[in-house]
């Protein structure tokens, strides 16, 4: 049996210092009627035969060149990343309660927090949430704790944020009573006109959302909307994309006093694809909020000898200390994708993380311009976009991407289930990986498929 | 030294640059940020440097004994991380076509198979990413059903004074209120408290089985039957699986749902706090609820086919929780555990883990400890109680906790569950050797000696890791989040890290020597 | 605690046990063993935890400066590690057809003409093993050419006093007696003596250009000149090429055969002792004699097609070395490092490697310490010599040596080249960072003020590390090679390991702190 | 530019401390005519690039199933052998020279001493040579060394020991004057008879070489040859496969007294089949010939402290003290390999290789059943063999093998260039990874290309 270090000797001897005769005799407060019958599960492999099926599976999925995105981003990772990240001392610790026996999880922790509270201009951050989605439903109920100025705990979600983010926002807060106001984007431009928040009354809403660049990868326009909402007495919680923080203005300075609360899918920063998750969430937000945070937190602090060390703190916000009244229920996080994120931020660096950025977008732009070269296909805003477009498409998007997926291309997502009015239409990201060639071949394929 | 001390202005690690080849850029400068992020700014050897070093300032399970009671730091087998960075698996976009999916898809339908039939449930849903996260699913899908029939005054959870944080937590992020049910002297539910509870609020109750105190909850049937006969539903925090994993299953003793913790019972990693994964899985009654997406298989002509299962398909599931599909990657390592154990390997899983902790709690309570509940049987853990030395000799719970770390174990879980005083929780689990749990109980028993000759040097421990006691008042009150210049106190030296167990003054500590 | 002593009969880690599905046996009993072979018997957690615990014992270039002399211990990228372990590259049978390996034959070929560039040499071979295997095969290639002249007399090879071990040996082992040339003051090549040594004996000369001293050898062309005019060829040994790599070419300074340490200056890893990879270039008159296997590529109507050259295509060939073709997964990595770096990088390596060395040689001077050549320019690495300490104080190079562990720093090459009296050979390389080579200055001058207040201290060193001085009379006295059972000496603890660097009494020790 | 740290400032700081206008001046000693011209090298990649290249090169490499064998096998190797030897404190340590510093990799080698000394049955062992081939060549310059009884450097080679092993053993040791004699294999059996050693007087051989199994997977009559060759007063050098000791018996055991120095290729024991390496050679030997052994060897001692520890010994043997006397010019030897194979066998332990040697040898025996099957495939010899077999073929070999690769199956390798009175014969291997429907597809295809 693997992992079970006992050999028939060590079984003797340890039911003998027990003072019972057999393994059986430990479940006897187990009531017999609850026995479960053997348990009907495959044979076990060893793990040469695993790695056999296991690889058979990997295979299939494998081949596919990524120009797909919303939210979820096929950026290199630096070998370091995952080297580090998976050294068993990162990889098998626990959350670190005894910080004496942890200071590297916590420094990677502290580390982790100062560099996205750098990127996103904000005071503190926390160390993690679940992801993308679930880290913007705790933004929500914390602006609505946060705003004690709202007579009403109504937050304003622009339309521009990712649909399934809004879905998932919808069932983490409904239950608590909060009331979501759905703002449209303007039909040509593909952002939220700010002129619509002069629709609300001072007071009257707790937050808005936005989304910069937003799921359309439009840039919004982050100034007026968080002037406007600011002006409203609501609280602006910023979604944003960690990698188009190299080079594009940080929340904490849109506006005139900036983001009141950041927060993102951390995928971008180190987590490869590998179908949805693991990812993380991250969390940024003024000082002045950091006791309605969720999450984990880590502190510099000293030792008796003075010597710099770190730990958990603030913990009188958890569930561990606070139970029904913690500011979540999040426990487990996303640790180790943090140290990831901290290490390929190291890594890059500023001037690195710039040029991924950079390159993101031109390659993007190189991929408007092939595409929209075939006829009939057209981008359909035209606010200036970060590294994804939302275009026109002349065949039916269902059948396009199928069709382009059995020859090596992943095109990118429909959006005509979020957004009926839109019509066959296809959002297609490009990342630093893409080269040339590949953006020509599926220039050459959708072309060949709109037929020309 | 933090990573921002070490780095210098323009230093960069080339190899990772990007080239813009076209050098396009269209954004106009509005939005443009007009200084760089403060990232750090070091080389490619310094950051595998600074990192590399900072791992070795960790207690781990791959280097240290870990008997984190309620965390079952079993040992996480390394196959599994590699395969799940297999280029097919780490390369997939979760939006892929289920074309370039099936293998993944098909893998994931196995778990959910199997978890079927380990926690004997009638459907399961893999996308919670977190125990937490498994619990508020369970707990929507009750209010969901409560809703639906109607049922909209049961706003209220109950839950055991021993419970975990994390259950009064999502009770009330589901906008629950919350009742605690107080605990008998043996360690069970206080039943009468119980009855008298339960009524028309009662939205359900939400049960860890064997309980976070250690033992078993032996009269879980009759449990069920008081809350199922107010109207109650009954949610299983499968913390603790491990214990009973093929010998019991939650559907069997009642619960209505359930989550499993992977990265307690199925072996995935912590990862010094996540991702971990909360599968939930329900009985018929909570099926239409389950959270999406789930893979469905389909019979084909070729063979089988595994497609997400949408919203549309599920019109009654309480949605999405995640932006794509939950954390894939560690549901793959527990696939990948779960294949090479197979049942009878579980089965061994919860009887060697159920021997360990009664070993250790016989030759601990044998060496003079005492332990919160010596007439019953220990589960996969126990609880020790430090009271007498508390009271003889001025050493607490934490100060046993903070000098084991001295002789090379990590800290049990202390000063949980509260409603014992002075409380280690010690969960050795399975994975680990006999001797090991021989030199645990070496240690403790050296700590007692050293408590009554030297009380001083076990409250001001540790004094063998890389930092000693920290201030967490200090942080608490001025809390330094961010970086954002070098720490004040000049005092401080070079941090001395990755230190081994103590050579003592009288002679060996059994620590962990290599 | 060597893993034998963890070991208990039966236990086994049982995911790693091989199915025998056919039970099938065909082997008589008399072949077979009567008792298994005494291999550690533990669960994988404990091999895991094991080997990552010692793994912690040691110093490295990931966690530790490490200026060791003659050995350019700079960093070895992660991602040349990650790509040589790619399945299609690690999976490869070494006579797997041509069919499959176009891959990899393409990649050796580019390093054959990459390195050829780099030495200006007319061919170049990979396949040997290390550079001590790499000089034998120059060492072989000048036999073969000798006698194939019929120029049988020629059976001395001559070599600098200064020169590294391996010269000698290699020279012995290819069946030439040695002889030693003398060094002059400056660390130049006795010239008058090379010319008293060459004669009609002379088979080759063997040069280390920087020299073993960290000097540039200033008149290697008059050198080569004489060599030549005696009839002898000459070898360089090109441990030191990453001074001079894209500035100065062997081929251009004048010799017939090169190696170059791959796992130098080619950025590999030296793996705790290899492996490595020595490949040779020669000029024309050596290149039919080769060794074998070599990569030719030819032009085919599709592209290019590459293929092994074969012993029959090469006749004259000193032949093979190795049972396959050398260290093909180490010279995948020197390739993706050539890859990265490029020329312009090449000559910044060269420069940065210089510049450091230059910069620690002036500080340390300007602290007071006695440089071996204090009017020679340093290459990429220098020499200090610490007899003005040692007889003031008795503070020789061994104890800095030590007492730089506990500084967190590995210590430089000691007592080698022998000519210098209490040498210590200092290579910083270019992937050290200015603050680690003023850190180290510091802890230099640190080490010299304690040499004056407390010698002793100085003396037992080290004091940090995971065991104290080592017996190494003992260890050649009574060899204990072999675990035969527990070690006798009771007194010991439990080793205490992977400690940092001391806070030592006065304040603050500039190691290397995380 | 990569891994260079120096900003501009810490250029200008460094040359002023130094005292110099510019790099340019500290190469000022080297003669201007020495000077190169720029280097023509391919443009320089980031790694992004590095990993797509190097990814498309692996790529046209992979997809065979492996039957082939002749030295190197293709064996299963457990994830944690290089999770653990690529640890950086392992990948990037030096040799061990400063023992304090080095516990780690020190006590590895001392562990992999132990575990290749009791796998052999020898009681010493050296910490690796560079491979199986020139271990076999240092084994017959040491056994000269070492026999001081015999009368001439004369030394008998098997001609069943591996060609190319063969072939190295002569380019190594011809220069040191060794005169090497090849004892034929029995035709009908494929091993060497032992009778063939009484043609030799006492004293007039240093030492026989032999294998098990031999190059064609046959057992030799190991327990008569060392026998008779102690007989005649010659050391006896066993070359070994390592997997095959699982069940073998060892070397140590042979005959009355056992072999005298056994070697061995050890890629088997965890190392990636790679092209042909990095591999590593072991070596054991009897006690009294330790100050013949060449390489590192490790030993345990004890600090000040009486703690256990770990360094370097004997180096009086070794180059870097002996110089032109050394036993070896070896330095560099293969020392992460066998951090691998350490782990390797502690991860197998006994029952695992056993078990592993078994399904190999089972594999074998199926992979003959079924290849003999075809008409016109029989087996070259009948003596027992291990996990490789050498089969008759009715088609030329050299004509099968790139058929067969391009159908997926690397089938073995052609005996007749090395033994040109085989004919057309395959010299095919099975280790424990290769499964039922494998070697299914194999027999399928010989049966389909023979012509059944
Ligand atoms: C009893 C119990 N319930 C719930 C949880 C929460 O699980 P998670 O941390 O995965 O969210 C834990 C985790 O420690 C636990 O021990
Ligand atoms: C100057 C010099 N020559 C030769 C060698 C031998 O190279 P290798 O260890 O790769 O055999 C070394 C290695 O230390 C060296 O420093």
């Amino acid at each position: 049996m693997p992992f079970v270090p006992h050999t028939e000797e060590d079984l003797g001897q340890m039911l003998a210092a027990i003072g019972v005769e057999s393994v059986e005799a430990l479940f006897a407060e187990i009531p017999g009627e609850l026995r479960a019958a053997p348990l009907n599960l495959p044979p076990p492999l060893n793990e040469m035969a695993l790695a056999r099926h296991l690889g058979e599976a990997a295979g299939r999925d494998a081949g596919l060149v990524c120009f797909i995105g919303a939210g979820a981003y096929d950026h290199y990772v630096p070998a370091a990343v995952w080297e580090i990240a998976g050294r068993g001392e990162f990889y098998t610790a626990y959350t670190p309660y005894q910080a004496e026996a942890s200071q590297g999880t916590l420094q990677v922790l502290y580390e982790f927090q100062s560099m996205i509270a750098h990127l996103t201009g904000l005071e503190v951050a926390n160390a993690s949430l679940y992801d993308g989605a679930s880290a913007l439903g705790e933004a929500v109920l914390m602006a609505v704790r946060a705003n004690r100025g709202a007579k009403a705990p109504r937050v304003l979600l622009a339309d521009t944020v990712s649909p399934v983010h809004r879905r998932v926002v919808r069932n983490l807060v409904e239950a608590q009573g909060i009331e979501l106001v759905t703002l449209p984007h303007e039909p040509r431009e593909g952002g939220v006109d700010p002129l619509l928040l002069d629709g609300f009354t001072r007071g009257s809403v707790a937050a808005l959302v936005i989304a910069q660049p937003n799921y359309f990868g439009v840039l919004e326009e982050v100034d007026a909307l968080v002037d406007r909402a600011h002006a409203l007495g609501a609280l602006v919680i910023a979604e944003v994309n960690p990698i188009s923080l190299g080079i594009l203005r940080p929340p904490g300075s849109w506006g005139r006093s900036g983001a009141d609360i950041v927060c993102g899918e951390g995928q971008p920063l180190g987590a490869p694809l590998s179908s949805g998750g693991p990812y993380f969430g991250f969390m940024a937000c003024r000082g002045e909020h950091v006791r309605q945070l969720p999450g984990r937190i880590v502190g510099r602090t000293t030792d008796q000898g003075g010597r710099e060390g770190f730990v958990l703190t603030l913990q009188a916000r958890e569930q561990h200390i606070r139970r029904s009244r913690a500011t979540s229920n999040i426990c487990t996080n996303q640790g180790l994708m943090t140290v990831a994120a901290s290490v390929y931020m190291t890594l890059l660096g500023p001037a690195g993380l710039a040029a991924t950025a950079r390159a993101c977008h031109a390659n993007a732009l190189s991929l408007v311009e092939r595409l929209t070269a075939v006829p009939g296909v057209e981008r359909l805003f035209s606010r200036p976009f970060f590294h994804e477009c939302a275009l026109r498409s002349p065949v039916p998007v269902a059948e396009l991407l199928p069709w382009l997926a059995e020859r090596g291309i992943g095109g990118g997502v429909g959006l005509v289930g979020d957004y009926p009015h839109l019509g066959e239409s296809l959002l297609t990201a490009a990342t630093e990986r893409r080269t040339a060639a590949e953006i020509d071949l599926f220039g050459r394929l959708l072309a060949e498929r709109v037929g020309f | 030294m933090v990573i921002f001390e070490k780095s210098s202005r323009g230093r960069m690690t080339g190899s990772q640059q990007a080239v813009v080849e076209s050098g396009r850029m269209e954004i106009p400068g509005r939005f443009l940020r007009e200084s760089a992020p403060l990232l750090p700014e070091v080389s490619e050897l310094e950051a595998v440097r600074h990192f590399t070093r900072l791992s070795q300032r960790n207690f781990s399970v791959d280097t240290h004994f870990y008997p984190l009671g309620s965390c079952t730091m079993k040992y996480n087998p390394r196959v599994c991380h590699t395969l799940a960075l297999l280029p097919g698996f780490s390369g997939r976009h979760p939006r892929a076509p289920a074309s370039h999916g099936q293998g993944v898809m098909g893998l994931l339908f196995g778990l959910q198979e199997m978890l079927k039939e380990i926690t004997g449930m009638a459907g399961v849903s893999l996308t919670p990413m977190a125990g937490a996260q498994g619990e508020w699913a369970g707990i929507a899908m009750i209010r969901s059903y409560h809703r639906e029939r109607g049922d909209v005054a049961r706003d209220e959870i109950l839950v055991p004074n021993a419970a975990h944080g994390t259950n009064p937590a999502t009770a009330a992020m589901c906008g629950f209120s919350v009742r605690e049910i107080p605990t008998d002297g043996a360690g069970d539910v206080d039943l009468a408290a119980l009855s008298g509870a339960v009524g028309p609020r009662t939205a359900g109750l939400m049960l860890t089985n064997p309980s976070t105190l250690g033992v078993f909850e032996r009269r879980v049937a009759e449990i069920a039957r008081i809350v199922h006969a107010a109207g109650g539903l009954l949610y299983y925090d499968g913390a603790n699986l491990n214990a009973i994993a093929g010998r019991v299953r939650p559907g069997d003793m009642g619960f209505d749902a359930v989550h499993v913790n992977v990265h307690k019972t199925f072996a995935t990693p912590h990862g010094g706090g996540g991702p971990g994964a909360g599968p939930v899985g329900v009985g018929e009654r909570l099926l239409p609820y389950l959270p999406i997406p789930m893979v469905a298989r389909e019979e084909e002509a070729g063979g089988e086919r595994f497609r997400w299962l949408t919203e549309e398909e599920r019109p009654r599931t309480i949605g999405r929780l995640s932006g794509f599909v939950g954390n894939v990657g560690v549901l793959l390592r527990a696939y990948g555990y779960l294949r090479m154990v197979g049942a009878t390997g579980l089965l061994r899983v919860a009887d060697y883990a159920t021997l360990n902790a009664n070993y250790l709690m016989a030759r601990l309570q044998g060496a003079g400890f005492r332990v919160a509940f010596p007439e019953r049987r220990a589960t996969h853990e126990f609880i020790v109680s430090v009271k007498p030395e508390a009271e003889a000799y001025g050493v607490t719970a934490l100060h046993f906790a903070k000098r084991l770390l001295d002789h090379g174990f990590y800290a049990p879980t202390i000063y949980f569950p509260q409603l014992v005083p002075e409380c280690l929780l010690i969960e050795p689990t399975e994975t680990e050797s006999r001797e090991d749990l021989d030199r645990f109980v070496a240690a403790m028993v050296a700590i007692r000696e050293e408590a009554k000759s030297e009380p001083e040097r076990v409250k001001s421990a540790p004094h063998r890791t890389p930092v000693g006691r920290l201030d967490e008042a200090r942080a608490a009150r001025q809390p330094d989040l961010v970086w954002k210049g070098p720490i004040t106190s000049g005092q401080g030296g070079p941090v001395v890290f990755g230190q081994g167990p103590e050579v003592s003054g009288q002679g060996k500590v059994n620590g962990q020597p290599s």
